[in-house]
Parts: C-alpha cells; sequence; structure tokens
C-alpha cells in the first residue's frame, strides 16, 4: 500500500474491471468524476470556511447552527451549512424575467460552470496525478479561462435589464484589464523553465538547498514579483474582493446577476469559486513548487496532500484578503492595473530575462545576481507606487485608532 | 473521398457560407464577421494540408496559421474601430447608407 | 510605501481572528435562545406593576388606583377600577388600590410615559420581549396578577433605578416613621397616652423594600 | 476519427450558417463564437493543440468581445430590433456567388487526383518544435506580427475614440 499512488491504484482496479474497448473511456470518466466530487466537496467547505473565517476575522462566529437532521442535538460546528444552502438554491423559485432572452439567460450559468472547470484538467495535483499531461497546459488553461467573460455578457445581455447589462460591460472592462498582467506574470515561469507543461514546470522546482530551503519559484526575486502580480491579477479575475465591483452586493445588487435567483445564481456562485480555486491552483503549480514538500525531511507526506494544503493555504490568503481590505472603486481598479500592474510585470518579464541569462554567476557574483534582479523590480515599484497614490495625501480617520 | 478531401469540403463550405453572408447582409458588422469567417477557412486549409503533407514536423502550416489569426485579429480590431467611427459619424452602420466618401 | 496599509490591515484582521478564540469579549455574537439575552439596563418594553412582597403580590402592589396613568396614556391602553375599601401603603398610609388594572399591550406603545407620571413608583417598564399569544384580543390583555412583579425583580433588571427609588422610599418611610413617632412622642407627651397602632404598620412593607 | 471530423465540421457549419442567418445581431455574434470554437475543435483533431489554444484565446476570448463591444456601441433604437435582409435581390445574387464559388471549389477539390487516401498516423509538433521555428527561420514574420498588432491597437485607439477630452482625472 502505497500512499502516494493510492489513487492511481484504485483508479486502476475500477479500470480492470470493464471490458478492454471501454476502458480508455472508464479511464477518463473517472478523472472528471474525481475532480468534479473533489473540487465540488472543496467548493462546499470553501464557502463554509470563508464564512466562518471572515466572521472570526470580524469577531463573529459564523454560522455554527445547521447539524443533522433528526439529530438536533448534534451541532457539527455548522459544518453541513453548505449542503442546507444547496438544499435552499435548488428549491427556490427560478424567476426569468418576461423580456428576458430565455436562451441566453439559461446558457449563462452552464457554459460558466463548465468552463471554469475545464482548467482543473492540467494542473499537476501530485506526483503522477494529473488528469491531461499537455504540452501547452498554461495556454489551455488560459484559453479555457475566456468563455467566463462571454458567460457574464450573456448573463447580463440575456436579462434584458438595462443595469444588468452596464454592470455585465463593467465586469468584462475589469476581467480584460486584468487578464494581462495574469499573463504577464506567468510568462516569466514559462521563461525560465522553457516549457508551458505545468508537471515539468513543478519538477523544476524540485530539489532543495541544505536539505530545508527550497528551489521554488516565490523565493527568486522575480518569481517572488510574479507571484505578488499574479495574486492580485487572480483576485481580480476571479472577482474576489477588494476587486469584487462587478457584483457589489451593497451597491448594485448584484451587477449582471440580479435578474438570476435559486439554482442558476448558485451555478454563478460555484463558478466564481471553481476559477477560484483553479488560478489558486495554477498560482500553486507556478510559483509555489506545486506538490513538491517545502524540506527533504518532509517527502514522506504523499504530494497530492501537499498540493491540496497548499492549495488550501491559498484560498484562506483570499479569504483573509477579503476579510481585510475595502472594495475599490471601477476607475481605481483599471488604473491599478494599466498603469502599475502591467508595467511591473512587463519589467518583471525583462528581469527574468536577466536571470534566465546568468545562471553561471556562482559564488560571491551570485549575491551581485540577487541584488541586480531585486533592483530591477524594487526600484520601479517605489517610482510606480509613488505615482499610482500621488494626490492622495494620507488619509486619517476619525474613528479609527 | 480522403480525409484531406474531407477537411478541404469542409473549408470550402465555411468559407462559402462566410461569403454567402457577406454579400447577402448589409450591416457592416455582419460583413466584416462573414469576411472573418473566410480567413478562418484558409486557415483550416493550411492545418488540413500541415495535417496531410509530405513533412508535419515542419510545421510551416501551424505557423501560417498562427500569423494569419494574429494578423485577422489586427484586422477585426481595426474594422470594427472603423465600423464605430462610421457609427458616430452617419449614425448608421448600414453598408448603403454610407456611399460617400465626403462626410 | 505603497501596500503598508494593506499589511498593516491584514494584521489587524489577523489579531481580530486569533483574539476572537481565547477573548470573548471581543464576540458580539449572542446565541439567544441558547443564552439569555443580555439586555441594556435602559431596554423597555411593556409595564410592569411593582409590588413590595413575592409572597402577596395583590397585597402589596405599590399603585394607589390615582388614574393618573390612566390619563396619561397616548394610546389609553391602560385601564384602571379604583377599589372600595383601603389597604396600608409603603408608609403605612392607608390607600386605595386598584380592584382592576389591566394593559392592553396590543395597543401599548412603550413610550414609558406612564412611568415618568408615576408618583408612587408603582409602574415600571419591563425587560420580557417574548410576548407571543396565540389570541391577540385576550392573549395580549394583562391583569393585575399578570401585570404584577415584586420589587426584587425590578431589581434585578435595573439595578441603578432600583436603588434609587428604594432609597428614595425609605426616606419616605423613615420620614413618615418619623412623623409618627413624634405625633406618637407629642400624644405621648400629652396628657391622654394614644394607642400605638400606627406605627407597627409598615413592618410588613420594609421587609420586601430592603433588598 | 471521420466521425468526429464530420461532427465537427456539421456543428462548425450549423453555427456559422445560423449565424449569417440570424436577424438578432447579438445572437450572430455569439454563434460564430460557437462556429469559431467548432474550428479550435477541428485544429484540435487535427493535432494542432497550439493553434487550437491560440484560436480559442484570440477569437473565443478577444475577438468575440471586440465585436460583441462594437454591436453594443452602435445599436440603433431596442436592442431586439431585427437586422432584416433589406433587398431580396442583394441576398439572392449572395447566395448564388457563394454557390457558385462552392461549385467551382467542390469541382477543384474532388477533381483532383489526392495521392492522401488514408490518414497518415497522426501528425504532432511539440511547443518546443513551434518556438524553435518562430524564433528561428521566422523571426522576422514574427517581428512584423508584434508590430502590426501594437500599430492596429494604437490605430483602433485613435479611430474610434472621442475627439473630446475627457473630464480631468480626480
Amino acid at each position: 500500500m502505497n500512499l502516494e499512488t493510492l489513487p492511481l491504484q484504485v483508479r486502476d482496479w475500477i479500470v480492470g474491471r470493464f471490458p478492454d474497448a471501454l476502458q480508455w473511456l472508464v479511464h477518463h470518466l473517472l478523472s472528471i468524476t474525481a475532480i468534479l466530487t473533489v473540487f465540488g466537496l472543496f467548493f462546499a467547505f470553501t464557502t463554509i470556511a470563508e464564512r466562518k473565517l471572515l466572521a472570526r476575522l470580524q469577531n463573529r462566529l459564523g454560522p455554527n447552527r445547521s447539524g443533522l437532521p433528526w439529530f438536533r442535538s448534534l451541532k457539527l460546528w455548522g459544518l453541513t451549512q453548505p449542503f442546507a444552502d444547496a438544499i435552499k438554491a435548488i428549491t427556490k423559485e427560478d424567476v426569468v424575467p418576461a423580456a428576458a432572452d430565455k436562451v441566453l439567460h439559461f446558457l449563462a450559468p452552464v457554459v460558466i460552470v463548465a468552463f471554469s472547470l475545464l482548467g482543473f484538467a492540467v494542473l499537476p495535483f501530485g506526483r503522477h496525478l494529473i488528469p491531461v499531461e499537455l504540452d501547452a497546459a498554461i495556454l489551455y488553461f488560459f484559453a479555457a479561462g475566456t468563455a467566463t467573460e462571454l458567460a457574464i455578457f450573456m448573463a447580463g445581455w440575456g436579462s434584458r435589464n438595462k443595469y444588468s447589462l452596464l454592470a455585465a460591460m463593467r465586469a468584462l472592462a475589469q476581467l480584460i484589464s486584468y487578464e494581462l498582467p495574469l499573463i504577464l506574470s506567468v510568462v516569466p515561469v514559462v521563461m525560465i523553465v522553457g516549457t508551458l507543461s505545468t508537471q515539468e514546470m513543478v519538477l523544476a522546482q524540485g530539489g532543495w538547498t541544505w536539505g530545508v530551503l527550497p528551489h521554488w519559484h516565490v523565493f527568486t526575486p522575480w518569481g517572488f514579483a510574479g507571484f505578488l502580480i499574479f495574486l492580485v491579477a487572480a483576485l481580480a479575475e476571479s472577482n474576489r474582493s477588494p476587486f469584487d465591483l462587478p457584483e457589489a452586493e451593497s451597491e448594485i445588487i448584484a451587477g449582471h446577476l440580479t435578474e438570476y435567483s435559486g439554482f442558476k445564481y448558485a451555478l454563478f456562485f460555484m463558478a466564481e469559486y471553481f476559477g477560484l480555486t483553479a488560478l489558486s491552483g495554477l498560482g500553486v503549480t507556478l510559483f509555489l513548487g506545486g506538490w513538491q514538500a517545502p524540506c527533504a525531511f518532509l517527502e514522506f507526506i504523499p504530494s497530492w496532500l501537499w498540493f491540496m494544503g497548499k492549495l488550501a493555504s491559498m484560498i484562506v490568503f483570499f479569504i483573509w484578503i477579503r476579510g481585510t481590505l475595502l472594495r475599490l472603486r471601477i476607475d481605481q481598479l483599471t488604473r491599478l492595473s494599466w498603469k502599475f500592474l502591467v508595467p511591473l510585470a512587463l519589467l518583471n518579464l525583462g528581469n527574468a530575462a536577466f536571470w534566465a541569462l546568468t545562471p553561471g554567476w556562482t559564488g560571491p557574483l551570485a549575491l551581485a545576481r540577487w541584488a541586480v534582479s531585486a533592483a530591477i523590480i524594487i526600484v520601479p515599484f517605489f517610482l510606480l507606487g509613488r505615482r499610482l497614490s500621488a494626490g492622495y495625501a494620507p488619509r486619517t480617520y476619525r474613528y479609527a485608532a | 473521398m480522403s480525409p484531406l478531401q474531407l477537411c478541404l469540403v469542409l473549408s470550402s463550405l465555411l468559407f462559402c457560407v462566410g461569403l454567402a453572408g457577406a454579400l447577402a447582409r448589409s450591416n457592416t458588422i455582419l460583413v466584416l464577421l462573414g469576411i472573418e469567417l473566410m480567413l478562418n477557412a484558409a486557415n483550416l486549409n493550411f492545418i488540413a494540408f500541415w495535417r496531410y503533407g509530405p513533412q508535419p514536423a515542419a510545421g510551416l502550416g501551424v505557423i501560417f496559421v498562427l500569423f494569419a489569426i494574429a494578423v485577422a485579429a489586427a484586422e477585426a480590431a481595426v474594422g470594427l474601430a472603423l465600423v464605430i467611427a462610421i457609427h458616430r459619424h452617419r449614425k448608421t452602420v448600414r453598408l448603403q447608407d454610407s456611399t460617400a466618401l465626403k462626410g | 510605501m505603497l501596500g503598508s496599509g494593506i499589511l498593516k490591515g491584514l494584521g489587524v484582521t489577523a489579531k481580530n481572528f486569533v483574539g476572537s478564540y481565547h477573548d470573548p469579549a471581543r464576540m458580539v455574537t449572542e446565541e439567544y435562545p441558547d443564552t439569555p439575552a443580555r439586555l441594556p439596563e435602559a431596554y423597555r418594553n411593556f409595564p410592569f406593576l411593582v409590588t413590595e412582597n413575592a409572597t402577596d403580590p395583590m397585597g402589596t402592589l405599590r399603585c394607589v388606583a390615582c388614574q393618573i396613568c390612566e390619563k396619561e396614556c397616548p394610546p389609553q391602553c391602560i385601564y384602571i377600577e379604583k377599589s372600595k375599601d383601603k389597604k396600608p401603603d409603603a408608609t403605612g398610609k392607608p390607600q386605595l388600590y386598584p380592584a382592576v388594572f389591566a394593559i392592553d399591550t396590543a395597543v401599548c406603545m412603550s413610550c414609558q410615559i406612564c412611568v415618568e407620571v408615576c408618583p408612587f413608583d408603582a409602574i415600571k417598564m419591563d425587560h420580557v420581549f417574548a410576548v407571543a399569544a396565540t389570541n391577540r384580543f385576550e392573549g395580549l390583555l394583562l391583569n393585575r396578577e399578570q401585570l404584577a412583579k415584586p420589587n426584587s425583580y425590578f431589581q434585578q433588571i435595573r439595578p441603578a433605578e432600583a436603588g434609587e427609588v428604594d432609597t428614595r422610599l425609605a426616606a419616605e418611610r423613615s420620614a413618615a416613621e418619623e412623623k409618627a413617632r413624634a405625633a406618637a412622642a407629642a400624644k405621648a407627651a400629652a396628657p391622654k397616652p394614644a394607642a400605638p397602632a400606627a406605627t407597627p404598620a409598615p413592618k410588613p412593607a420594609e421587609g420586601g423594600a430592603t433588598p | 476519427m471521420t466521425l468526429a471530423l464530420l461532427l465537427i465540421g456539421f456543428l462548425l457549419l450549423a453555427a456559422a450558417g445560423a449565424a449569417m442567418l440570424s436577424r438578432n445581431l447579438i445572437h450572430s455574434a455569439l454563434l460564430l463564437t460557437g462556429a469559431w470554437a467548432g474550428i479550435a475543435g477541428f485544429y484540435l483533431w487535427a493535432g494542432a493543440e497550439f493553434v487550437a489554444f491560440a484560436q480559442v484565446l484570440v477569437y473565443v476570448g478577444a475577438v468575440s468581445m471586440i465585436v460583441l463591444f462594437a454591436v453594443l456601441l452602435t445599436r440603433q433604437g431596442a436592442t431586439t430590433a431585427p437586422v432584416e435582409f433589406d433587398s431580396f435581390r442583394r441576398a439572392a445574387a449572395g447566395i448564388i456567388t457563394a454557390g457558385g464559388v462552392m461549385g467551382v471549389l467542390f469541382g477543384a477539390i474532388l477533381g483532383t487526383p489526392m495521392d492522401v487516401t488514408s490518414a497518415p498516423p497522426p501528425a504532432s509538433i511539440t511547443v518546443r518544435q513551434i518556438g524553435a521555428q518562430l524564433m528561428g527561420p521566422h523571426a522576422a514574420a514574427l517581428l512584423i506580427v508584434g508590430v502590426l498588432l501594437t500599430v492596429a491597437l494604437l490605430g483602433a485607439i485613435v479611430i474610434a475614440a472621442v475627439d473630446k477630452p475627457d473630464d480631468p482625472a480626480p
């Protein structure tokens, strides 16, 4: 019994029980089922974790009352809340506006969920666990993500509601603005590793210095800058706070989702979390070493557990951000992208090029390599940052200590 | 019919759909979209010939399609910008309504 | 520096997160049906009648059926019928008492004017808010027996106000006793010794008044 | 294999045909996006993964958005107003021309003796090979395409931008 390959053994055992002609089909169906089950449950528990964590970040308790039917004394810390939410969403009335474009209104949630799941196909969940090994995996990942923009447009236009349409346009402007820094933050990794395949990228981050310092990309100047840009862009791409203004509940009700109710709304919600999870998975793969263990002596833990652990900590970090920061205005949002993130990401590209050209600088020159690479990114950070925040005096808050 | 001929028939059908659309419709955007379809039909041919050609490893068809996609994207951007400019000027996107260069 | 504010904010929320587990004073959530509601002292809902003694609520009502509250009540939800006989009140003076005292809580608007105008501190606002009834006519019309609550309950829900009322009443009572004693002494000084009947009267009232 | 090609071809042509016939411009644009996705499916079928993903990224992601924005920016009156075929003669002429072209093309395709009669082993080209090709023999073309895209971007902004200056930024 080997924990590392346990999922593969289970899969092969099941596949082996089918006739030879059907085996390829069963093989792929099992991969799909596994992704749907694991990430469906991951989504469910992300919602409850988000609600509990947000509550704790704001000195509240969070949902803690939903237990089990017939065992009402068992509260289970409210962990069954997502299932209660699901039942509520399914049983709610599905309201479709009379003037709506029925086909588009119906298709939008279906398209967005279907395409937000596609990204999982190329993420390496473990040393041997990757649903599809594609040569151009990164390109595939971003190509699969583009359909969400179409779905948002379909939702906004299909609702036949001026506010929904305007909100969809705002959401599209945001998604398009942040796709650029997102992809530009990934390109340096592609440049350094020299491949578009996700599995090879994880393999390139293997090994440790003295057995404790992992060779993850985030521990290099260009990787750190790229990771930060990736984090901000991923937040915006998945409509997370502080960039959640496409569906700002308190200001514009729900933006392009205004005319959606019941299960369709839940589908959009689900797609948002799938997108967030997939992007976090990509970030883990590209910058945080994927399924690699952080220290040599921790390698006995199965690689897929490391991946899921890193993924969960990314999600927790996103929740922490949501509990902390305020929503941006649309002009601040686009300015941050075009005037700060994009130039910085382009400079980081040059930085990565410098890094790729100087692998021979060892010994004392390694320090110089680090210093130059860090300077390439830190100096523009300060200059651009000063320009970005120019005109805003340090604010004083009357009621904040 | 060989698979190559099947691919070529498919691409020529697509080309004709685009051509019919570009000729029969009078909305400028639809005409542009028809032209895009014709470009894509040409790309299909490149891929088909690369797939069944003597040297698939050379990848010339693939490279050509990549360049064609880039050029088509540029064409779409400029073409639709022109449509928007014309609409702002003449308040119409019908081809028949903008027959004079002077405006 | 750009981003320092973000880090500071993340620190604040992290402190909240850690603090929420070991510092119950931070938590704002009340788990109401499981734990009793923590109401502020000045919370008010519907009035109740203060009695001096929990064992004999109807005998020791502070209300003397003066009907000021009935007249002042803006929605006119109070109904009082005076008694025919008199009972000694807290200070020992024989007073009327309400034979019928009813408040229609369906009509009451919780304005507290009855409390403001009562010269005897006999009617106070209650903390009870779960008053649902199955019949809105009889169920929400509270009579004298339902309204009466002992002074110890009043001290429990509003310690500050009750303490102030108690010291005032005790002062009045001792003043009345002083007066009665003086009167008795005057009477005793006078040639004819009077019957010492007036002095023991406030005794039962004192038991309920002192905490 | 052939069955998959027929299926892709059918869906692709259906989407494209419906897009050209639809009287609702938005439906046209969305159906055309479907057709572009179908073309990407054809590329996948042919083993050109990189091109397929590039097609999706460029057409489904970018061009469709430009088209949709253009439709919304140039619409007159209600969104639901159908876009008519305003002249029967024009439509008939277009369809006849297209039919003629189709006849010529079919004649050429079916009449030419092709020496490929059965599918060769699936062709594939790795991303590394494509990169080597682009950076090696086709580096000049790549540069020119880059310049072209930049110029097109600037040109589109200049053409479509409103002349009036906006409100000064806060």
